[in-house]
């Protein structure tokens, strides 16, 4: 029974932690921008207060079931998906259930989150709503397929589909896996640039054009909620980017509290290094129009991953 | 009475009867087949045993009836699903004429799967094979003429499927001596050793079934030209006929051949693997841009053949466990799928996207099934569709090493996700729009078998375990030892795994916490609107204006993926068609009824003989 | 006038070919003044025969002391680089006016706009009555007769306080108990 | 221990200061101050230190800036985005024109005073009102947050009546839809 209650309060634990930075990653992200644009810009807890102000929302407005269920999906997948990867490897205070579920899983569970919201935003009746799914679906296909293509890579030179492993392998070789294959890492850092939706990959919310597309009828309690799932997800994509590729965090040896903290202050660290790269990339593009977004992917990246599969398997 | 006897038996008593019943009561027509079916399902499920033979011999050929575990599964899926589709039937076809022949033919197909499932021998194999074929042919003419050309497809792809199988089963018997299935794969039969075109023609016509690209062309138009009742049973049990006689193949072949990395493995394995996988793609890019419903489930069944194919061009034993669950998984899903496109042709009256939209209040069950069947067809977690998947992919990766067929699938199941919005969105979102105010849900009749399936895609999604027994046991059968299963865990040669436990739990917490969460908060400061009341920069939309965006939905994904749009097989095999039809013009033209000419053919062939007599009569 | 051959010229085919009066205004501004029945007339000729393809604009204008509307066709030749004004007065009284959108296509939100604006009616002009008003029923809004201020009084509401011709810096400087600043004052209207 | 009232003014308070640091404004652009808002929200004068920032739709909205007149035509279209808000929501109206018709005061389908139509909780006055001043518009809209005072939504929702009759009283041909409140 204590390894039930240790199991629940490790889980509550974990989703906390990847709700605040990734809402904190989100703020920093947005002062970042004022600076590079020459403005004071809000301060990095603006988030925090958005979501809040959502939330006390005296009204709210749904167009049905689907609508209502919108933000759930998201919340299920987001939270989901963070207690099946790994947050520190083999640290006490995280005993998740990354075990009981391999990268297959992951990718699939990524989606659900997304399709549901699609699902939700199509009840709206807004036709700019069915437009941004149109496009983030068509969208998704292309970094798809370089993302895979690097998973792939990764599960065949190491022989194992699961994420601790993963972690696990480059804990005791020291070597990080964006070293011992660079091309699926740079596939995968390529894939990423579409899955955190910054220019010039924004097309799908586009809110001069769409009216922030598929999210364009949901306001208060449920945009509040969708923030939320939101950053729990930037939270974990670079998490478990840096676990496949960054050499993860955390020493499974040593569990005591300041090991701990040094570990969560080095995945704070890589995390937030990472984070940058969509961003920074994002702050010099301009937009790409869906078929050009779909075909980058289809180029370069699924290149780069091609390669990293062959020299995984010829490693 | 022998018990296979009395079943084939009541089967066609019931054809005829359901036949003459409709001259006097057309009502009853209906039910006749269901409760057929039902009472050959009770017989089966309560009467017959695993493995015990009947032999007979007709006209002197021995013959054997029986079924085996590998068959069971088939049968489940075969019986189960008819039932089910039987009952839908009954009201989706009331107000159609010609219901005798509708329903005799619906029976005689069905009968035609369960004898192939009883066939322990070629020859009943092939005979009941033939009556599921034509059976289901004058089910898609049932139509007319609007579907004669649909008909005409698929029966040459038959008849091409046929003629194969039937070389191969003739060549069987002059080379092995044998007719029986078990006896011939015993003496190597099917090995890819000495007489290789027996597996490959036998392949062909079970790959024209199961839609296996070249072969596929005739599965979108027929399947989406028949009733719904009865495309629910054509796509969902009826192709599978082709998986289970592939996975007697095949499965011979690999549990059979000792070398692991033998030449004839290696081809067949990646020959089919990569024709699966490109049906897959193919198959799916042209579901996306499908407007109507029928036509795009109909290419997404292919593609998901495509996938239980790939399955079973692994040979090993997590991939043909996949390709299993993945053929019963699929039956359930399109099942449901097909019923819920009847059940919106029933009351809407057409399924094209581009005219409905905005069910999901009108047909709440509908949708549910729908939603739920989609879930499972898209691989998402947690329902079936994802441990077939799981599965597959576990399969690709650890075992097969057949890397970039991973991508491939991969690619045609992210585009899956496509098309599914498309389907969910296409009939059941969207705007409410003023022509189908009138819509109400379908009949009880019609709602029960779709929300009994949509029940089993979430007991299986949970216990993946209750399918997994059968499953192992015919594996058993076809040559593999040791097959492991749990109720919930799936777990890969790698020995990393996926607790499906672990999982729906996890997902049930989160669910009902954040469902409650968001439904109490400020419920009553929360209202529901119309689809009608949205932010269109002010404007008031007018109540016959259309918003809702349904054409050519996935534009840029189109325009991005134009090369791949440029070939169509179907375009390949009428040019083919046109060559030959130039040919046969051409050897027509030989014969023009004037007699000179004849006796010039005659002087000609004589000439011919005396100056290569010399070479032709050696002796 | 050397400069102005091709504007005379063009002037005196048109005078000559329909009897009516005209003027060179500048360099390539020519109007002519015509009867109303034969706008129509002098418009397709202008097309067909001189060249005159585009329709630039239509407008019109209420000479209520004449008590007459004046209807001003433009268009402009693009070889000859001319605009030419056809220009045509009717009465105020149940105005009515050929419709010339089988001429030009575009001639048809000229008059539409004419129409609601002015009220005058094109006989056989497609569209529906609302063109940039909504719901208007009263008097057309751009005739000299209709009293817009009176409307806007009586219509909406104002905001008490609002005095025509008074200098905001000094409302404010009372207001707020300050002085105008002295540099401020030369722009005072009340010298 | 608090009591209840204690602990409502607590959360009041932080509610407020949430509202009043996070103002997601629905900029709708009629007239000329459109222009004026670029300026506003870019480098030079940054109005998103003060945690203002756009809304695409007035599902997401808390502020209703009009940026100008108010042709009749208009203020349909506003009544309609000003309903679509989900509560609570604020309305500044911005320049001369929304507060006594400005240089439009005699036109025919110029609206005269915009609190006759919504209730508006912050005028900006000028013609055009320069950045500064806009900002300085939404810092006292801020105050009045901060005090509870901005609490319009309510009031329309109470006194629809008085304010669908002088709606209806512009637009002659009432064809909106009835909103359940």
């Amino acid at each position: 029974m204590e390894d039930l209650g240790l199991k629940i309060f490790g889980a509550i634990l974990t989703t906390i932690l990847g709700f605040t930075v990734g809402m904190t990653y989100g703020g920093i992200v947005r002062k970042l921008t004022a600076r590079v644009q020459n403005r004071y810009g809000p301060p990095f807890y603006q988030n925090f207060l958005d979501l809040l102000k959502l939330q006390v929302k005296k009204t709210n407005i749904a167009h049905g079931f689907m609508g209502h269920m919108a933000p759930v999906w998201i919340i299920i997948a987001a939270v989901t998906v963070l207690l099946f990867i790994p947050i520190l490897n083999g640290n006490l205070w995280f005993p998740n259930m990354s075990f009981h579920g391999d990268l297959i899983f992951l990718l699939y569970m990524m989606v659900f989150g997304s399709l549901g919201m699609a699902l939700g935003a199509g009840q709206s009746g807004n036709p700019n709503s069915a437009i941004g799914v149109s496009r983030g679906l068509s969208q998704m296909v292309g970094f798809e397929i370089p993302f895979v293509l690097s998973l792939v890579a990764l599960m065949i030179q190491y022989e194992t589909t699961s994420v601790q492993e993963l972690t696990q392998i480059q804990h005791e070789t020291g070597v990080w896996n964006a070293i011992s294959n660079p091309f699926a890492f740079l596939a995968a850092l390529f894939a990423s640039l579409g899955m955190f939706r910054y220019s010039p990959f924004d097309i799908v919310g586009a809110p001069a054009e769409l009216a922030s597309g598929p999210v364009s009828e949901f306001g208060g309690k449920y945009l509040g909620t969708m923030m939320s799932g939101g950053a729990i997800f930037a939270f974990i994509k670079l998490t478990l980017y840096v676990h496949l590729f960054l050499g993860g965090a955390g020493n499974p040896d040593n569990t005591g509290i300041i090991a701990t903290l040094l570990g969560l202050g080095v995945l704070l660290i890589k995390t937030f290094t990472l984070y940058m790269v969509p961003v920074f990339y994002g702050w010099i593009n301009p937009r790409y129009r869906t078929e050009q977004a779909i075909q980058y992917f289809w180029r370069w990246p699924t290149a780069l991953g091609i390669i990293g599969v062959i020299w995984a398997v010829y490693s | 009475m022998n018990i296979f006897f009395l079943i084939i038996l009541i089967f066609f008593s019931g054809a005829i009867l359901s036949f003459i019943i409709n001259r006097i009561a057309p009502k009853f027509s209906g039910i006749t087949t269901f409760v057929t079916i039902a009472v050959v399902s009770f017989l089966f499920f309560t009467q017959v045993e695993i493995n015990s033979i009947t032999q007979f011999s007709l006209g002197g050929i021995q013959m054997q009836f029986g079924v085996n575990n590998y068959t069971y599964i088939f049968a489940i899926l075969v019986l189960g699903l008819s039932l089910l589709a039987s009952l839908f039937s009954i009201k989706y076809m009331q107000d159609n004429d010609r219901l005798g022949y509708f329903y005799s033919n619906f029976i005689l197909s069905i009968a035609g799967m369960v004898g192939i499932i009883f066939s322990r021998d070629f020859i009943s194999f092939f005979i009941f094979w033939e009556i599921m074929t034509w059976s289901s042919y004058l089910i898609v003419i049932y139509d007319g003429a609007r579907s004669s050309r649909s008909g005409l497809k698929y029966m040459i792809f038959s008849a091409i499927g046929a003629y194969a199988m039937l070389t191969a089963i003739v060549s069987i018997k002059g080379s092995y001596g044998t007719f029986i299935i078990s006896e011939a794969i015993e003496n190597g039969a099917f090995n890819f050793t000495d007489h290789i075109y027996i597996p490959i023609m036998l392949l062909v016509g079970f790959a024209v079934k199961a839609a296996l690209m070249p072969l596929h062309v005739w599965a979108p138009n027929a399947y989406s030209k028949s009733p719904m009742s009865f495309t629910a049973i054509f796509s969902g049990a009826m192709s599978k006929m082709g998986i289970l006689g592939m996975g007697l193949v095949l499965a011979s072949v690999y549990s059979h051949s000792t070398d692991e990395n033998a030449f004839n493995v290696l081809i067949l394995r990646q020959i089919l693997g990569w024709l699966g996988g490109i049906t897959a793609v193919m198959a799916t890019i042209y579901a996306l841009i499908q407007t109507d419903a029928k036509k795009l489930l109909a290419y997404s069944s292919v593609a998901q053949l495509g996938y239980i194919i790939v399955g079973l061009s692994t040979g090993t034993k997590l991939g043909v466990m996949a390709a299993l669950f993945l053929a019963i998984i699929h039956a359930v899903f399109k099942g449901a799928l097909f019923m819920v496109a009847g059940a919106v042709e029933r009351q809407v009256g057409t399924t094209d996207m581009t005219k409905i939209s905005g069910l999901i209040r009108k047909m709440p069950f509908t949708f549910f099934t729908a939603l739920v069947s989609i879930i499972a067809l898209a691989g998402i977690p947690p329902l079936g569709g994802f441990v077939g998947k799981w599965m597959l992919y576990e399969a690709l990766i650890t075992e097969s090493n057949n890397y970039f067929l991973v991508i491939v699938i991969f690619f045609s199941s992210t585009a899956a996700f496509m098309y599914s919005y498309r389907f969910l969105f296409g009939l059941f979102l969207g705007q409410e729009e003023k022509e189908i105010e009138h819509v109400k849900e379908a009949p009880v009749t019609m709602i029960i078998p779709m929300v009994i399936l949509a029940l089993i895609l979430i007991v299986t999604g949970v216990y993946p375990g209750i399918l997994f027994e059968p499953i192992a046991q015919g594996m058993q059968y076809l040559g593999y030892s040791d097959v492991n299963w749990d109720m919930s865990v799936l777990v890969n040669v790698w020995g990393e795994e996926s607790n499906m436990a672990y999982i729906n739990l996890t997902i049930g917490v989160v669910f009902v916490v954040i469902f409650i969460f968001l439904t109490l908060k400020n419920l009553k400061g929360t209202r529901y609107v119309g689809t009608k009341d949205i932010s269109t920069s002010g404007e008031i939309p007018t109540e016959n204006e259309n918003l809702t965006f349904q054409l050519d939905f996935f534009k840029p994904f189109q325009r991005a993926a134009a090369p791949l749009y440029k070939r169509s097989m179907d375009k390949i095999w009428n040019d083919l068609g046109n060559a030959l039809e130039a040919i046969f013009d051409f050897t027509r033209r030989i014969y023009t009824g004037n007699g000179q000419t004849y006796a010039l053919f005659v002087i000609i062939f004589l000439v011919i003989l005396l100056i290569f007599k010399n070479t032709l009569f050696t002796n | 006038m050397t400069e102005l051959i091709k504007e005379q010229h063009l002037l005196d085919s048109l005078t000559s070919a329909f009897k009516i009066k005209g003027r060179v205004i500048r360099d390539r501004r020519v109007e002519v003044f015509a009867d109303k029945k034969m706008v129509s007339g002098i418009l397709l000729f202008a097309k067909k025969q001189l060249g005159f393809i585009h329709l630039a604009h239509m407008t019109c204008i209420d000479w209520i002391d004449e008590n007459k509307f004046e209807l001003i066709y433009t268009i402009w030749s693009p070889i000859e680089k001319i605009h030419l004004f056809v220009k045509t007065k009717i009465e105020r009284e149940n105005p009515e006016m050929e419709n010339i959108d089988s001429i030009w296509d575009q001639a048809n939100t000229y008059e539409r706009e004419i129409r609601e604006m002015f009220g005058i009616q094109f006989p056989g002009l497609i569209g529906e009555q609302d063109f940039a008003l909504e719901d208007w029923d009263e008097m057309p809004p751009m005739r000299k007769d209709f009293d817009t201020k009176k409307y806007a009084l009586e219509t909406y509401y104002q905001r008490p306080g609002r005095e025509d011709a008074k200098d905001v810096r000094e409302t404010i400087s009372e207001r707020s108990g300050t002085k105008v600043p002295d540099f401020a004052k030369k722009y005072s209207r009340e010298k | 221990m608090i009591n209840d009232k204690d602990s409502q003014k607590i959360v009041d308070y932080i509610q407020n200061f949430a509202r009043k640091q996070s103002l997601f404004v629905m900029a709708y652009g009629t007239g000329c101050g459109a222009i004026e808002i670029p300026a506003t929200m870019t480098s030079r004068y940054d109005a998103e230190r003060f945690g203002i920032r756009g809304a695409a739709t007035p599902r997401q909205a808390d502020v209703l800036l009009i940026t100008g007149y108010l042709a009749t035509k208009t203020l349909k279209r506003v009544i309609r985005v000003y309903e679509q808000m989900q509560e609570p929501k604020y309305v500044i109206g911005f320049g001369s024109c929304t507060i006594n018709g400005g240089m439009y005061f005699d036109s025919y389908n110029t609206i005269n005073a915009l609190e006759q139509y919504i209730p508006v909780d912050v005028y900006i006055n000028g013609c055009m009102p320069r950045p500064e001043s806009v900002i300085s518009g939404f810092v006292k809209l801020q105050e009045l947050i901060q005090q509870g005072k901005a609490d319009n939504g309510k009031k329309y929702r109470e006194n629809l009546e008085w304010y669908r009759t002088n709606q209806k009283k512009i637009i002659k041909n009432w064809k909106m839809p009835d909103y359940n409140w």
